[in-house]
């Protein structure tokens, strides 16, 4: 989106008093009935969790506050340890199926931490060792492209629709909803007020309610010799302020949900999405975590990365309209018909169309492998000229689907888009390795032993060898 | 000798240095910086003869795009090699060029490679067909354009042979990634680098050759060029201006447009021609700038622009660079209209590596609001610059100025631990404007447009 | 080289014995007297008492930080700003004292490090910090707890003086386990450290003390040679920050 | 909080076209009080750094200079080019203690003392913790600023110092939050350009300051240092150098409006430069906000600079075709909002 279409959107939603939707279907395909969601609050630049909210949707979330979370023991943490290792072997058992909604990015962010700490933790119990790796799969997956397993309420808000405040306000999920919300009539005022108390996985900290800094008190104070009496009352009051505090992180994630589905997109063509999500947790569900630390692991951990977003890109392209009409303006799609079909026998190879388009710009080559929108049929272009009429003419070699007739036929009006190229160099990468290429898995250059040292200028050997 | 046949002198003797000890000397890898039009090509030429004619070995070239390949299989074709093949992937055509002048496989084929001579091939081709090629199946492998080549498209095949000599232009654009690298900047291996830049942080010992001349640009733009966008590879032109004149048979009427190319004729070898105000805010080109760009082709042809001694230009002799599709799509569209099809409008991406005796090029920084990373990386602003043999006009708007004068760096560009190119950048563009405008080659527009 | 060697090994078994025995002494005391004795005791006479136990130069955060287990007594770090300058006062005054509790000194302009104390009866050298003194007098400092920990009894301070000292074996870089106190250990891997350094930094110091002490005046060598006066805001009037 | 030192040459940088920051500088005492002093209402928005990042803050460092700062000097021996143990360290609050002027002013000389040391080859410190170095802004109100980084590095590579600061915050891989990311590298941006004054001071303007410096985050494990990254400050301290400027001109034109008095009475007649950040960053943002209130700039920079920060009801009322284009641009402008008027289902009318 340009950032004239978003700044006049933006205007718009401001009239409205309302966000408006910017895309024409969802990126997120619908829950499944096992969807979960996590919320949690941490202790700011410590990143340590210090509350957590966890449970099925629409159902009241249970909750751990931790009186000690810079403490090494961690058993506190242990119904959550349960609950994620009962849900991920809930996925395994079905084909790696997983949803987990979260507010925003910082919750993953702070679960990512949490692995860090205890998947490789060998005084933590196996569970709270499991939940680590748990957790940092679960945020590397978040890192990829149409990835169908972090539902990030916040982001999807912002993905999908625009308000009618600054891109920076669109930031504070709480403050986003108010535009969401037809009960708001001012979404401007509300949206400000809303911002004043943080949406961000920490704890309200504004000159009325310092949350944060009374929790570190009483901390402080539990820590020092106190009456049995007196311990279990600062005890309780950091729970109550946690629990609370946690419980506004869930319930703005809840409504962030609702408001993201009520936005009524339509979740159709995300197969080849969930399928690739599905396989990678799986994956890594079953193999363990492995961070990319050799050459080769970097590499394939690129192409991975590399070939979600061009999936997903072309995903995009193909179920949303309105995404597909943005790109046709910047020549990633070209929208045509087709002026003949180059085909001596019907039905078979070869086959190649000639599709005139009135775009003046288009962004593929020759070469170039592409799709017919919406249809099982691809090729290569093979020619690229100017039209008479002014416009642009393209060669396509038909390489799948030569019997669909109802596409190729003369007159049909075609959408084509280049063909992602979404192949990870797994087998590549990995013999490189095994292999032990020294310029990526040596230490020092191996030493040759010299040839013949100056057998004569080779720019004077190449001028001899040039054919007259 | 004067100071120009000297530096040629000094660019040949390098050349064989850094050639001969990839072939014979105790290193595994030689690396060769070179800017641009310094005859990387013709290096990469003489090292593929000099070893499969003079040395009998069995030579790769690798390439980072199958263009390029083409463009150096069709450079060798001028050479006596015992073999010339080119390998290509399953769904490409020949070009015509090289239909039925030298062996061409799609994909890998057990015939290939036997016996002293060269295999020319993208990375990537030659990356998919691994599994048939042990280590050492060749004697030497060249990288061209080695810095458009990331690295990790290099580790599968980085030990097809035991020597390895790797050409580029370390001041050109950066290859291309769509993902957020920022996680690898501090990583041991950050194989998102362009491979020379990798391979040097990990072996900063490796023996590398700068060449010391332009063969492309005049002196006058090489100077600039050099000063912005090479602190650390210092080089001059051997071109005698002499041999690069150009000449306007009829005489400039148009007093919007003549000046600047009046200027080019006078030996300036880059101007700018800037036009008041900004860029449209409503809409996503500028009309104005686009018929200012396709204006600048037409007044070349119409005034009957000659390289001097050498031919009259014509269509294929003029190039619009312009760093964005859609604004680029608005000059060809005005270039169609004139019945100007075979002028070649492009992307910077797609400019690098090619020449043309002039370029036409749209300032990045004509544009409404604070500059984005993508126009003020220094790479883009270098190729455009860069392609031109005897002028390069800039085409921008009067808020360039602004831009300049008004940006606040937001240090938040590069990742943590990372190069700051942007700034790099940013600095490019105010040293490029100020020397323009301190040798009065910025020619201003009135508002009469 | 072989006697010297064994004789040092002697005096480092004696300094540990002597230190074993003074902390058990400090532990009964405070056992049989209570800790409201030594709350009365001023503070300068504790931290007099406490180097001539230690016999090295301390850090006040280190005093600061073994003083709440020994003496259940805090010291605000202002506390020892003042402290140096009632010791300032006293020393100007017509009463001398028979020994005051001084700084080190740099060993190259003889000025106070004010965070390291020591006490003037002691050989000038021995308050002189040298380039690597730092580490040498943290070394010693953190063995000196260790061998106090390692001495104390039972009971909540005894509790407290672990802690510290393991804080100091693990900024020492011995291996710290919760719950786990390998006073040994930890003394040994610090002794061979201290053993790193301590020649080449004893000779810094030594070189220093006689320049020094023909340089300096009595009072400096005690609270530090006056420092030159500093311009500010001290810059040139041709600096910009474009310059350099 | 006041805007002292680096945190005020950070904020002049990033929005140096801003006049009532050059007041919220020139003016002593936290900025919620300039607020107040302002607009007469109590700020009640969060500020300042919280207690427990302040605790956080506190045992990194304690961490990293415990044991004549033994982890700093292993994650460090790389850049000074020596084994940790044969690193020099000093720690100038050993020398002098306290956050006092007096305490400042006397490491400040201590600090230059130790670069002129290391540059006539004399033994120096290869890490010199709670280094403090300024940076003049002389003649006239606060003519300087303490500028005190955590540590000054002595980098093998370029045989000088270069500053160094230690940030709490835990990095996991390579992931800062680029916000983060701007505010620190500026801080090392004053660093080095203070460092570039103290050691003109010391050398007479012959040594060049590399624009390096080098930061040390936390690791997700404890408040262990992670490997140090080495930044590039050319931009950081080009910026900082233009806020100073910037500071300079907002300083003589606030003492030529305020005839003696405080700083903040003279508010009302500055400009400030509202932009979207100041939300994330300045307790002034709101109130500057008003002087945008109802206009394009309202909606974020990229609406001020595409529309031209006109009036929000004229854009509605060519959407609505009650005001008349008044050029090609409104007209266009006019169209496209019709168009996704009508894309979204929102009544113009």
């Amino acid at each position: 989106m340009s950032n004239m279409q978003d700044t006049l959107t933006r205007v718009l939603a401001r009239h409205a008093g309302r966000a408006l939707p910017i895309r024409s279907t969802s990126s997120l395909s619908a829950d499944p009935s096992s969807a979960i969601g996590i919320a949690t609050i941490k202790i700011v630049t410590e990143e340590q969790i210090q509350a957590i909210a966890f449970g099925s949707l629409g159902r009241a979330p249970n909750l751990i506050a931790r009186l000690d979370p810079i403490g090494r023991d961690v058993t506190d943490l242990l119904p959550f340890a349960r609950f994620l290792i009962e849900a991920i072997e809930h996925a395994l058992e079905h084909e790696g199926e997983l949803r987990i909604w979260v507010p925003h990015g910082e919750t993953m962010a702070a679960l990512d931490v949490l692995g860090h700490r205890y998947w490789r933790n060998q005084n933590a119990s196996p569970e709270i060792v499991r939940m680590g790796e748990i957790c940092r799969i679960l945020a590397h997956e978040a890192i990829f492209a149409g990835q169908q397993v972090i539902a990030d309420s916040a982001q999807l808000l912002r993905d999908h629709a625009i308000t009618g405040q600054t891109p920076i306000e669109d930031g504070h999920p709480d403050a986003m909803l108010a535009w969401f919300d037809r009960a708001v009539t001012d979404p401007v005022t509300e949206a400000r007020q809303r911002s004043r108390f943080p949406a961000s996985g920490i704890l309200v900290n504004t000159p009325d309610r310092r949350d944060d800094d009374r929790i570190e008190k009483l901390r402080k104070e539990a820590k020092g010799g106190l009456t049995a009496g007196r311990l279990s009352a600062v005890q309780g009051e950091i729970r109550r302020v946690l629990s609370a505090g946690v419980q506004r992180e869930w319930d703005l994630m809840v409504a962030a949900r609702a408001a993201f589905w009520g936005l009524g997109l339509p979740t159709t063509g995300l197969d080849t999405l969930i399928d690739l999500s599905r396989k990678r947790l799986s994956a890594a569900l079953m193999q363990g975590h492995f961070p990319a630390r050799r050459a080769d692991r970097v590499a394939i951990e690129l192409d991975e990365l590399d070939s979600a977003q061009r999936v997903t890109e072309q995903s995009m392209l193909e179920a949303d309209g309105a995404a597909r009409l943005r790109a046709k303006r910047a020549g990633a799609v070209i929208a045509g018909h087709v002026l003949a079909r180059n085909q001596p026998k019907r039905g078979r190879h070869p086959c190649s169309i000639d599709v005139e388009t009135d775009q003046t710009v288009v962004r593929t080559r020759r070469d170039d492998k592409v799709v017919v929108v919406g249809t099982n049929v691809s090729g290569v272009v093979r020619d690229i000229a100017v039209a008479p009429s002014g416009g642009i003419r393209v060669r396509i070699e038909i390489m799948n689907g030569v019997r669909s007739t109802a596409t190729l036929d003369a007159g049909t009006r075609i959408e084509i888009m280049e063909q992602a190229g979404a192949y990870v160099r797994t087998r590549e990468f990995s013999q490189a390795a095994a292999r032990g290429v020294w310029m990526f898995f040596g230490d020092t250059p191996p030493a040759l032993a010299p040839g013949t040292w100056r057998r004569g200028s080779p720019l004077a050997i190449a001028r001899r060898s040039r054919r007259p | 000798m004067n100071d120009r046949a000297r530096t040629s002198q000094d660019a040949d003797q390098v050349m064989d240095e850094a050639i001969d000890r990839a072939l014979h000397g105790d290193t595994p890898l030689v690396i060769v910086n070179s800017p641009p039009g310094a005859g990387k090509t013709y290096l990469v030429e003489c090292a593929a003869i000099a070893a499969a004619v003079g040395a009998g070995m069995r030579v790769i070239c690798l390439t980072p795009g199958v263009v390029q390949a083409y463009d150096i299989a069709e450079r060798l074709l001028a050479y006596n090699l015992p073999r010339l093949e080119l390998v290509h992937a399953k769904h490409r055509e020949t070009p015509a060029r090289l239909s039925g002048r030298l062996t061409v496989s799609n994909g890998w084929g057990g015939a290939l490679n036997n016996g002293p001579g060269v295999i020319v091939a993208n990375a990537h081709v030659i990356a998919a067909y691994r599994n048939q090629l042990p280590s050492g199946s060749f004697d030497l492998l060249i990288v061209d354009e080695a810095y458009q080549l990331a690295a990790n498209n290099f580790l599968p095949v980085a030990d097809l042979a035991p020597r390895a000599l790797m050409v580029g232009d370390p001041g050109q654009l950066p290859p291309v990634t769509s993902v957020d690298t920022s996680n690898f900047e501090a990583h041991a291996h950050p194989v998102h680098w362009a491979l020379p830049t990798y391979l040097l942080k990990r072996f900063p010992r490796t023996p590398v050759y700068s060449l010391p001349s332009t063969r492309r640009l005049l002196p006058d733009t090489a100077r600039v060029v050099q000063k912005a966008f090479y602190p650390d590879l210092s080089f001059a032109s051997v071109v005698d201006p002499a041999s690069r004149r150009l000449r306007f048979d009829v005489s400039g009427i148009h007093a919007r447009l003549d000046p600047a190319l009046d200027a080019l004729a006078s030996g300036a070898s880059i101007v700018a021609v800037v036009l008041p105000g900004a860029s449209p805010a409503h809409e996503e080109t500028d009309p104005e700038l686009a018929a200012v760009m396709a204006g600048l082709v037409e007044r070349i042809l119409v005034r009957q622009g000659t390289w001097v001694g050498t031919r009259r230009l014509g269509q294929g002799d003029i190039g619009c660079i312009d760093p964005n599709v859609l604004t680029g799509g608005a000059v060809s569209d005005r270039l169609r209209r004139a019945g100007l099809r075979d002028v070649r409008v492009d992307t910077v991406e797609r400019w690098q590596g090619l020449e043309v005796p002039i370029a036409i090029v749209r300032h990045p920084l004509s544009r409404v609001g604070d500059p984005e990373p993508f126009d003020l990386q220094a790479g883009r602003w270098c190729v455009s610059l860069s392609r031109h043999q005897i002028g390069c006009i800039i085409v921008g708007r009067g808020s360039v100025d602004d831009v300049l004068r008004e940006y606040v760096h937001p240090c938040d560009t590069a990742a943590a631990g990372g190069r700051d190119d942007v700034w790099s950048g940013f600095q490019a563009h105010c040293s490029i404007w100020a020397e323009l405008q301190l040798r009065g080659r910025i020619f201003r527009m009135g508002n009469d447009s | 080289m072989m006697e010297i060697h064994e004789l040092r090994q002697e005096e480092k078994e004696l300094e540990r014995r002597l230190a074993e025995v003074r902390s058990q002494l400090s532990a009964k005391h405070q056992a049989a007297s209570g800790a409201r004795f030594i709350e009365r005791r001023p503070l300068r006479e504790l931290i007099l008492d406490t180097l001539g136990e230690a016999r090295t130069p301390l850090n006040s955060l280190l005093i600061a930080s073994v003083f709440k287990p020994l003496y259940e007594r805090d010291v605000p770090a202002t506390r020892f700003g003042t402290l140096s300058a009632d010791e300032q006062r006293s020393f100007d005054s017509s009463r001398p004292r028979p020994v005051y509790l001084c700084h080190c000194l740099t060993h190259d302009r003889g000025q106070a490090m004010k965070r390291f104390w020591a006490r003037s009866d002691w050989p000038l050298e021995d308050r002189i910090i040298g380039p690597m003194t730092g580490r040498v007098l943290f070394l010693k400092g953190a063995e000196w707890v260790i061998q106090l920990a390692s001495a104390a009894g039972e009971g909540a301070d005894a509790d407290r003086l672990r802690f510290v000292a393991a804080d100091q074996a693990r900024d020492a870089g011995c291996q710290v386990q919760r719950g786990n106190f390998p006073f040994r250990d930890w003394i040994t891997h610090i002794q061979a450290q201290i053993t790193r350094y301590s020649e080449s930094d004893r000779a810094v110091r030594v070189q220093a003390g006689s320049e020094l002490a023909t340089r300096l005046g009595e009072r400096a060598l005690l609270f530090g040679a006056p420092g030159e006066l500093t311009s500010i805001p001290g810059t040139s009037k041709r600096w910009t920050a474009k310059s350099s | 909080m006041s805007l002292k030192g680096a945190t005020a040459l950070v904020r002049l940088a990033q929005n140096p076209r801003c006049e009532v920051l050059g007041a919220m500088v020139m003016q002593e005492g936290p900025e919620t009080r300039f607020f107040e002093r302002v607009v007469g209402t109590p700020y009640d928005r969060e500020y300042g750094e919280r207690q427990s990042s302040k605790r956080r803050g506190t045992q990194f460092e304690r961490n990293a200079y415990a044991g004549d700062a033994r982890l700093l000097r292993e994650a460090l021996a790389p850049m000074v080019g020596l084994q940790p143990d044969d690193i020099r360290v000093r720690n100038l609050l050993d020398d002098y203690p306290g956050t006092k002027d007096d305490a400042r002013v006397a490491r400040l000389r201590i600090t230059r003392r130790l670069l002129a040391d290391s540059l006539a080859g004399r033994a120096a410190p290869h890490l010199i913790i709670q280094p403090q170095l300024l940076v003049p802004t002389k003649p006239g109100p606060r003519p300087y600023f303490f500028i005190a980084p955590d540590v000054l590095v002595w980098m093998q590579q370029f045989g000088l110092y270069v500053p160094a600061d230690l940030k709490s915050f835990v990095v996991r891989e390579n992931e800062v939050s680029r916000a983060d990311l701007a505010r620190v590298r500026l801080q090392l941006g004053a660093q080095s350009l203070a460092l570039m004054h103290e050691y003109d001071h010391v050398s007479g303007g012959k040594t060049v300051v590399p624009a390096t410096g080098l930061l040390i985050f936390s690791h997700p494990n404890g408040l262990r240092p992670h490997a140090p990254r080495t930044e590039d400050l050319r931009g950081a301290r080009e910026a900082v150098r233009l806020g100073i400027e910037a500071f300079l001109r907002h300083r003589r034109r606030i003492d030529g409006l305020r005839a003696g008095a405080e700083p903040y009475t003279v508010t009302t007649d500055l400009v400030p430069h509202f932009e979207e950040a100041c939300l994330a960053q300045c307790v002034m943002s709101e109130w500057c906000r008003s002087s945008v209130a109802g206009r394009t700039r309202d909606l974020g920079d990229s609406a001020g600079q595409l529309l031209g920060n006109i009036e929000l009801a004229r854009v509605t009322g060519l959407l609505l075709g009650t005001t008349m284009a008044a050029s090609d641009a409104e007209q266009a402008i006019a169209a496209e909002l019709q168009r996704i008027a009508n894309e979204y289902g929102v009544r113009a009318a």
